[in-house]
């Protein structure tokens, strides 16, 4: 900021004697004479007192297995030192081109890590996050079929829900649910679901119980209706299970917060959307095109934008302007950190790892799974006592276990598999979703075991409410 | 001798079976995938990831940093993105553990440092608004006015308003305001400013009926200007039974000076990425928090942040009626709201109001002495960007887009071209109030150097950038024949 | 269109009154300085350091980095200097609070980690040396060099050798090793190396005396050559009552392959910044950790860590007092160490040992395919490194310094050249591991090209870098007219 | 590294079939299969290992009163950003300068900020530390003046001294000891210590003590006697204090620790070395001058090379190569960040500050000053028990008062003020060192008044030794 010399040599070029001067358009009825905040701090008292802030949290470690749409994965160090980079970190929307390749050509590169990963043709780069980007997809789907209705699978985690709920309220379009098979905990592909109004059939993969669902028989039911099929999938399982686009995935969406992105309290993280070459014009958010220069050079710039707001304005296929760049980044270079070999790698320790601990959990007395179909790296377990009171016991012994569902259900109408909607009901109450990836070891697991054995042995005869 | 200064695709450097992550061992008794989930849902060939160690993908990943513009290297007066520094202390404050590895359904007793921070920073927000409550959970701007304008419909749904299907916007607005109102399903009418460069409040007047929703409006507007008929303008949206949106992207200008709330409007976003200075990231993540009025406080996104009566413990409050649900998962994009608290706090009310004067100072400093050779077509004084037009340099066959391509070979970054379109040949013009004279001088002689050139050899902008490591990428071949990813 | 890169300096962007750091208040009753001190003490003018703000000067820092060549931007084939990539990993644990913030004086009980660090740096260190007992305190691997020739010294005085006034070195030497001796009050008798590259034994046998305190030698040599008769060599020094003093600047090419306490030397430096990955941060700091004998360790500097028998808490020894005493503050350059242990227990046994492999391979490779163009006047294997000679460009009046600049222009940094000093137009190569086939073949492409200009269009080569910020500094110019400072 | 595959093509291209066929020149009887170590770790467990070492450390806090010679001083966040950008943090030293600017320009800058500082001529790029930068100086006077025989101030800091004393044991130069004034702590100025032989005075600024020294004084004393005087300053006083070079100080020497380095347990840090012109070829280690290129641009590169190893080789001025470049690089931009007024209003924080505890300490029951000399931001107390067991009580209590002399006096036979060499004297296991600077905060001195005062109370009783 200037200094008062500084100033007065300003005012003095503009013409004017005092800083007043320069808002005296704002009618003298509204202005104020500065704001009731307290005074500002050094850099010294700031530091002192965002560490206090900080202080007060409790730092997960390797016995934490919570995930619920938020996964602790390990992040090289490569990757912040990388994304960290000023001239990343403090740079505009690529709209210059000619300083602008490194963001240009870095967002080009996760567009096709995510072409790669989904087995589709064109991804956009990058949207807020994996809900929103799936409500956008829905969105696009039914511009696409011209349909007004939205199928959503109870599958889908409940806040994704909620924010397609959300989106879809403002232009009216209805929501219809698509349940879970009480018994396997995966999505139904009942034809008795798919009315001719609906354009965009929504699931998500492994979804929000863990179960790893059928998308092929899910995108043959959808496409039998004229409905397109939006999957939203955990990238990180990519490295095992197949890629969406091949099981019949019209547009694949997600969040790239496993790769590269600290859990940070929930963000930020960068959505992604993939889909078919022939959509590509009703993609929502920005696009990056290779082309050459004058001189006949290979480079990169922003296209396709008269889907866009800036150009399109009312007529756009998204709001969306400022998105998510540099998660997107550290996606990237995650991934390119990984290549193929670790990313399959990864997948298969967070496999191990959840299954074994699933077994062990399973062989406790009063404890079991609440559905059967196949997971990848999170599971429901039904447990003896309400799982909110075990976890407190649990944390209480160094572990957080998991997350209880009632957390996720928070004001949502979302339900249990079969059970409709029944936030409050009592199996609800005991089931917990655990995740593990390769950040638990597993010592952790053992810890994990040895103290839930204790800790249901003393909770479950007084508590268990199954 | 030129060289080719570019750098080949990350996927084009790989050498099969190069890696960089080392992974340790499961460490438990493993089963065959294939036991453990169905045949059918296994991958059959792998993604074509890049193949690099980590010397390589290091590398690969500096040297595309050195190709970009950015605040930490040179001066950026894009207008309406407020490209101000972004001190490195929130960084470091964003990535503390006690922050940064917080997993959003921890215990709320184990998260009480961050929920603290977040409610403070909603305080602070709402004292530099003048408004009552708000939410940190949309991801951006646009997020904001589209969370804001669902809240207008959620509203007008239990009022009575369900017949009320237009938003009316002014035609000076960002392309974001339109969209997201279509996005939420309005029907939007655009009104033509003044010749003032402001809202036309006749043509406000004409336009408002029951139908209105809702009037959005930027102020200071996009060519810089305060609307000074502000109060005229949410008196008459609010005796039509709407309600009045207000895009804070130009908050920066007024900070200390003029609330929106006291203005008369019922909603606002706020561009922490702009006016609070955190990174935009080379176009994001950002954040972008809506404060409102009592009136649609019930509406607000789930969860809000509130303060225990009892033991001042913060929780999450999800038992909210009316509210329009979620437009994120989780609290919002956290990890920034953690860099603009931070910058909050050093700011103080003092510093805060002498950022906005010293922008809208330096704003105006640079409209003196530029206008001369760029002529501003509005009044001013400006906030804290203006608006010139290089309609005169026409006449050389030169544009505001060869204008901007010269800026390059100086290392600045132009201004903002082309908008706002009710401007012909517009140059946007935001310096900041972290500039120095010096960079605001040295943007000067520039300008003035790009005005002779154009008289005396124009060619020399039709062809620019001449120093960049590309210049003037085809744009037309790129949409005509999109190439939108690598294939090896 | 050439523009000017060059960045002006620091002192030269400023302006009165401009300052980055806010400071709080100092909070006590404050008193007049000149009460506190004597006025005859006080400062007169204030030095006159730069004035900036903190984006000025973040941009003015960030902008100088990008002008520098770095392993984290290109390929770095220095040779003698081990520019091999520096983990991330590394950097991030030596900034770990844990570490970073200890002061030097802590209670020992509340610094056992650290300790602990150090002591387990020192064991990996003997396994791979061979040796008996290890002090961490030199800073870099002159000092390190020092350091053991003053305990060969110390040794001497103590032994009936203190009219051992001579240390023997061969002509391939790095300076340092000659400087060091030099410093400790020695004499210094350069011996010329044998046709093969190697240690003339029949001249080290001549030279060897009572007055002879050490051989300094360093294996690999700076030809890259392993010394195939070293424990002759040894052998002839010890019973001439002389040390051997092994230069481990070269370590890199033997890690599980060959132990210099297995070859008879009695004292070794490693240099922590070469072999052990720790970056070479422009200059410094390094960290240059001496092993020795059983025979020097009395001799070691103080304190050295060590292990209670007891609790097996960690604990500084000061009771030593044969000790030289000390040749730096404190324990040694820390933060550089919580590097080099980072990286010792990630590679482990196999990987540190597959380092040499690698290091020696790509050096074997490059050579098989550049020698025909630049011929390397000794047979090989080479180990990590090779010596080419560029006299056969001489005849198209190109020289080693010409080729080197020529590479400038390929973002490639050259070789080092006119070192060893025994070989004419030295260019000495040096890949390390941590660079690919793709770095090492673009590296062969590059000389071939240039090969190819020295006889087609030498011009090219004479008046090198042509892409640089700036081309051939004027170095007679800079050392008859100094100038070493900026003055306003 | 290679893989397998690349290692087979390196292997045919070189024209053999084994690794081992590399290593054919070692004698067999030298070769070995490899190192008895642990297999390696990835970087997650690499993590998770060197993260528990760090966390058994205790970490300082506003609190923490340790001084003598390492100083914990408030860090901008910007100069961490900027030192570990990795074109700074992965070069080499700057032999190349068309592509080592960056490097050539910051020392070019360095060199200035200490010459500003000291009030000397001309300045080096960097040396280890302070006191090795003090051991070189002397050496340096030495030849100046051809003289054998050093004179160390019993104010320098006793590691220091100690350095001076293992550099000066290899060439064999006398090391003689000029004494402190047992009632002000300052060194004494007396010519009767100044023989014809000494070449070089060495002295510290402040000294050991905390004390303030008149250099002046010294100064005339050792020009009359023929030798040359060379003061090590904390650099971080020369806002306040006036420069040595204008109180005629030949040489000038110190570390830059208290300029943007961490502690770090002690190091790294940079020594730094400033003189006249006229001695600027006897300098130890290396210069950047500045010059202009083939087309007249201005820029720098490292000049007067001929004093150094690798052009002089035994010859040289010092066998010195790499330096500590980022930590000078460090404290250059930590010095661009305060500018003159930063670093004049830190050092009257740290100033009264001190002399406020001071104060208040010494009204203590049986507290007092060590010496009666002004001082700067750190002091020695006497206390009426031992300093050692009086820190560890006042550990317990949150607060590292400081560092008991002895602490500093350990394997060296450098002793108290007047009193001789006497590392175990009754006297000396009293006195503690206190220095304050701006992270200690006015709260955290009126903690250590308060808890002194309690802790006093209890042990002097019983243990007073004085
Ligand atoms: C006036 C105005 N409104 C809204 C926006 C959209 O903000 P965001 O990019 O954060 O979505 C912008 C961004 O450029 C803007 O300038
Ligand atoms: C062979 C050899 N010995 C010694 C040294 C000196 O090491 P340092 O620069 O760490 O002092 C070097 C550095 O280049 C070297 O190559």
């Amino acid at each position: 900021m200037h200094t008062d010399d500084d100033r007065r040599r300003l005012l003095e070029a503009v013409g004017i004697s005092s800083i007043d001067e320069l808002f005296s358009s704002i009618p003298p009825a509204l202005r104020r004479a500065g704001l009731n905040l307290p005074g500002g701090l050094t850099e010294l008292e700031t530091r002192a007192r965002v560490e206090m802030l900080a202080a007060a949290d409790t730092i997960p470690d390797s016995s934490s297995f919570l995930g619920a749409g938020c996964y602790r994965h390990f992040v090289p160090a490569a990757v912040r030192a990388l994304v960290s980079r000023g001239e990343f970190a403090t740079a505009y929307t690529p709209y210059q081109p000619e300083v602008s390749q490194g963001t240009l050509q870095h967002i080009f590169e996760f567009q096709t890590c995510v072409c790669e990963l989904t087995g589709l043709e064109v991804a956009n780069a990058s949207l807020y996050d994996g809900p929103s980007a799936l409500a956008e997809a829905a969105f696009m789907a039914l511009r696409l079929t011209r349909r007004e209705e939205i199928l959503v699978s109870d599958g889908l985690h409940p806040e994704a829900a909620q924010v397609v709920d959300t989106y879809a309220a403002g232009p009216g379009f209805p929501v219809r649910r698509l349940p879970l098979d009480p018994q396997t905990g995966v999505t139904v592909s009942d034809p008795a679901y798919l009315s001719s109004a609906i354009g965009a059939v929504l699931v998500q993969q492994p979804n929000h119980l863990g179960v790893v669902e059928d998308i092929a028989a899910l995108a043959e039911a959808a496409h039998a209706a004229g409905a397109l099929i939006v999957v939203s999938v955990n990238p990180s399982t990519l490295g095992v299970l197949e890629a969406p686009g091949r099981l019949g995935a019209d547009i694949v969406v997600g969040d790239v917060q496993v790769f590269g992105s600290a859990p940070s309290f929930g963000g930020p993280s960068a959505g992604f959307l993939a889909c078919y070459t022939a959509h590509v014009r009703q993609i929502p958010g920005r696009l990056v095109g290779q082309t050459t220069d004058s001189e006949g050079r290979r480079c990169y710039t922003l296209t396709l934008q008269a889907r866009e707001q800036h150009i399109r304005r009312a007529k756009a296929t998204s709001s969306i302007c400022s998105n998510q760049t540099l998660s997107a980044l550290a996606a990237t270079i995650h991934l390119a950190l990984l290549g193929p070999a670790g990313l399959r790698e990864r997948s298969e320790i967070c496999l191990q790892r959840a299954h074994r601990l699933h077994t062990a959990l399973c062989a406790l007395p009063g404890v079991r799974p609440l559905v059967t179909g196949p997971f990848f790296h999170e599971f429901a377990l039904v447990l003896p006592c309400p799982a909110a009171h075990f976890a407190r016991a649990m944390r209480e012994c160094g572990v957080d276990p998991g997350v209880p569902l009632t957390r996720l259900l928070l004001g949502t109408n979302v339900g249990l598999p079969g059970a409709g909607p029944a936030p409050g009901d009592a199996v609800s109450e005991h089931v917990l979703l655990v995740a593990v990836t390769e950040v638990n070891t597993p010592e952790a697991l053992d810890r994990y075991v040895t103290a839930a054995r204790e800790i249901l042995a003393v909770l479950s005869p007084t508590e268990d409410g199954s | 001798m030129t060289i080719d200064r570019t750098e080949p695709l990350v996927f084009d450097k790989g050498l099969p079976g190069h890696r960089a992550v080392d992974l340790p061992a499961a460490g438990v008794p493993e089963m065959d995938v294939s036991e453990l989930l169905p045949g059918t849902l296994l991958r059959t060939t792998p993604p074509r990831l890049p193949e690099l160690a980590e010397p390589q993908v290091v590398r690969h990943y500096t040297r595309l940093s050195q190709l970009n513009h950015s605040v930490d290297t040179g001066f950026y007066p894009l207008g309406s993105c407020t490209m101000k520094y972004n001190p490195k202390i929130n960084d470091e404050m964003a990535a503390l553990p006690g922050f940064a590895e917080l997993h959003p359904y921890q215990a709320l007793s184990e998260v009480q440092g961050i929920l603290r921070l977040m409610y403070e920073t909603e305080q602070i927000l709402l004292e530099i608004t003048g408004l009552r409550r708000a939410t940190l959970q949309p991801a951006a701007g646009a997020h904001g006015e589209l969370t804001g304008v669902l809240m207008i419909k959620a509203y007008h749904r239990d009022h009575g308003g369900a017949g009320r299907d237009t938003v009316i916007i002014p035609d000076s607005a960002h392309g974001t305001n339109l969209a997201s109102a279509a996005m939420a399903g309005y029907r939007v009418v655009e009104i033509p400013s003044s010749q003032r460069g402001l809202i036309d409040v006749e043509a406000l007047r004409r336009n408002l009926s029951d139908r209105t929703a809702a009037v959005m409006m930027t102020n200071p507007n996009t060519l810089g200007l305060f609307e000074e008929d502000v109060l005229q303008i949410s008196s008459l949206a609010h005796e039509a039974g709407a309600l009045c949106y207000y895009d804070g992207a130009n908050l920066n200008a007024i900070m200390g000076k003029v609330r929106p709330g006291d203005m008369g409007m019922d909603v606002v976003h706020l561009n922490l990425h702009k006016t609070f200075s955190t990174p935009h990231g080379g176009g994001g993540p950002g954040a972008g928090p809506v404060a409102v009025s009592e009136t649609l406080s019930p509406y607000l996104p789930l969860p809000l942040i509130a303060r225990s009566d009892g033991d001042g413990a913060f929780t999450l409050d999800y038992d909210r009626p009316l509210s329009i649900g979620r437009v994120k998962g989780f609290y919002g994009n956290v990890g920034v709201i953690v860099r603009a608290y931070t910058y909050l706090v050093r700011m103080g009310a003092d510093g805060l109001t002498r950022a906005a004067e010293d922008a809208v100072l330096s704003a105006n400093y640079l409209r003196a002495r530029l206008r001369d050779l760029y002529p501003v077509p509005h009044e001013g004084p400006c906030m804290h960007e203006f608006v010139s037009s290089a309609t005169t340099h026409l006449a050389q066959d030169v544009t505001a887009r060869d204008i901007a391509k010269r800026l390059l070979d100086f290392g600045i970054h132009p201004p903002t071209i082309y908008f706002p379109l009710i401007v012909p040949e517009a140059l946007m013009v935001e310096p900041t109030e972290t500039e120095d004279l010096r960079a605001l001088d040295s943007f000067i002689e520039a300008m003035q150097q790009i005005d002779r050139e154009a008289r005396e050899d124009p060619e020399i902008l039709r062809t620019a950038p001449h120093t960049t490591v590309v210049g003037r990428p085809d744009e037309v071949e790129a949409s005509r024949h999109p190439i939108l990813r690598w294939r090896a």
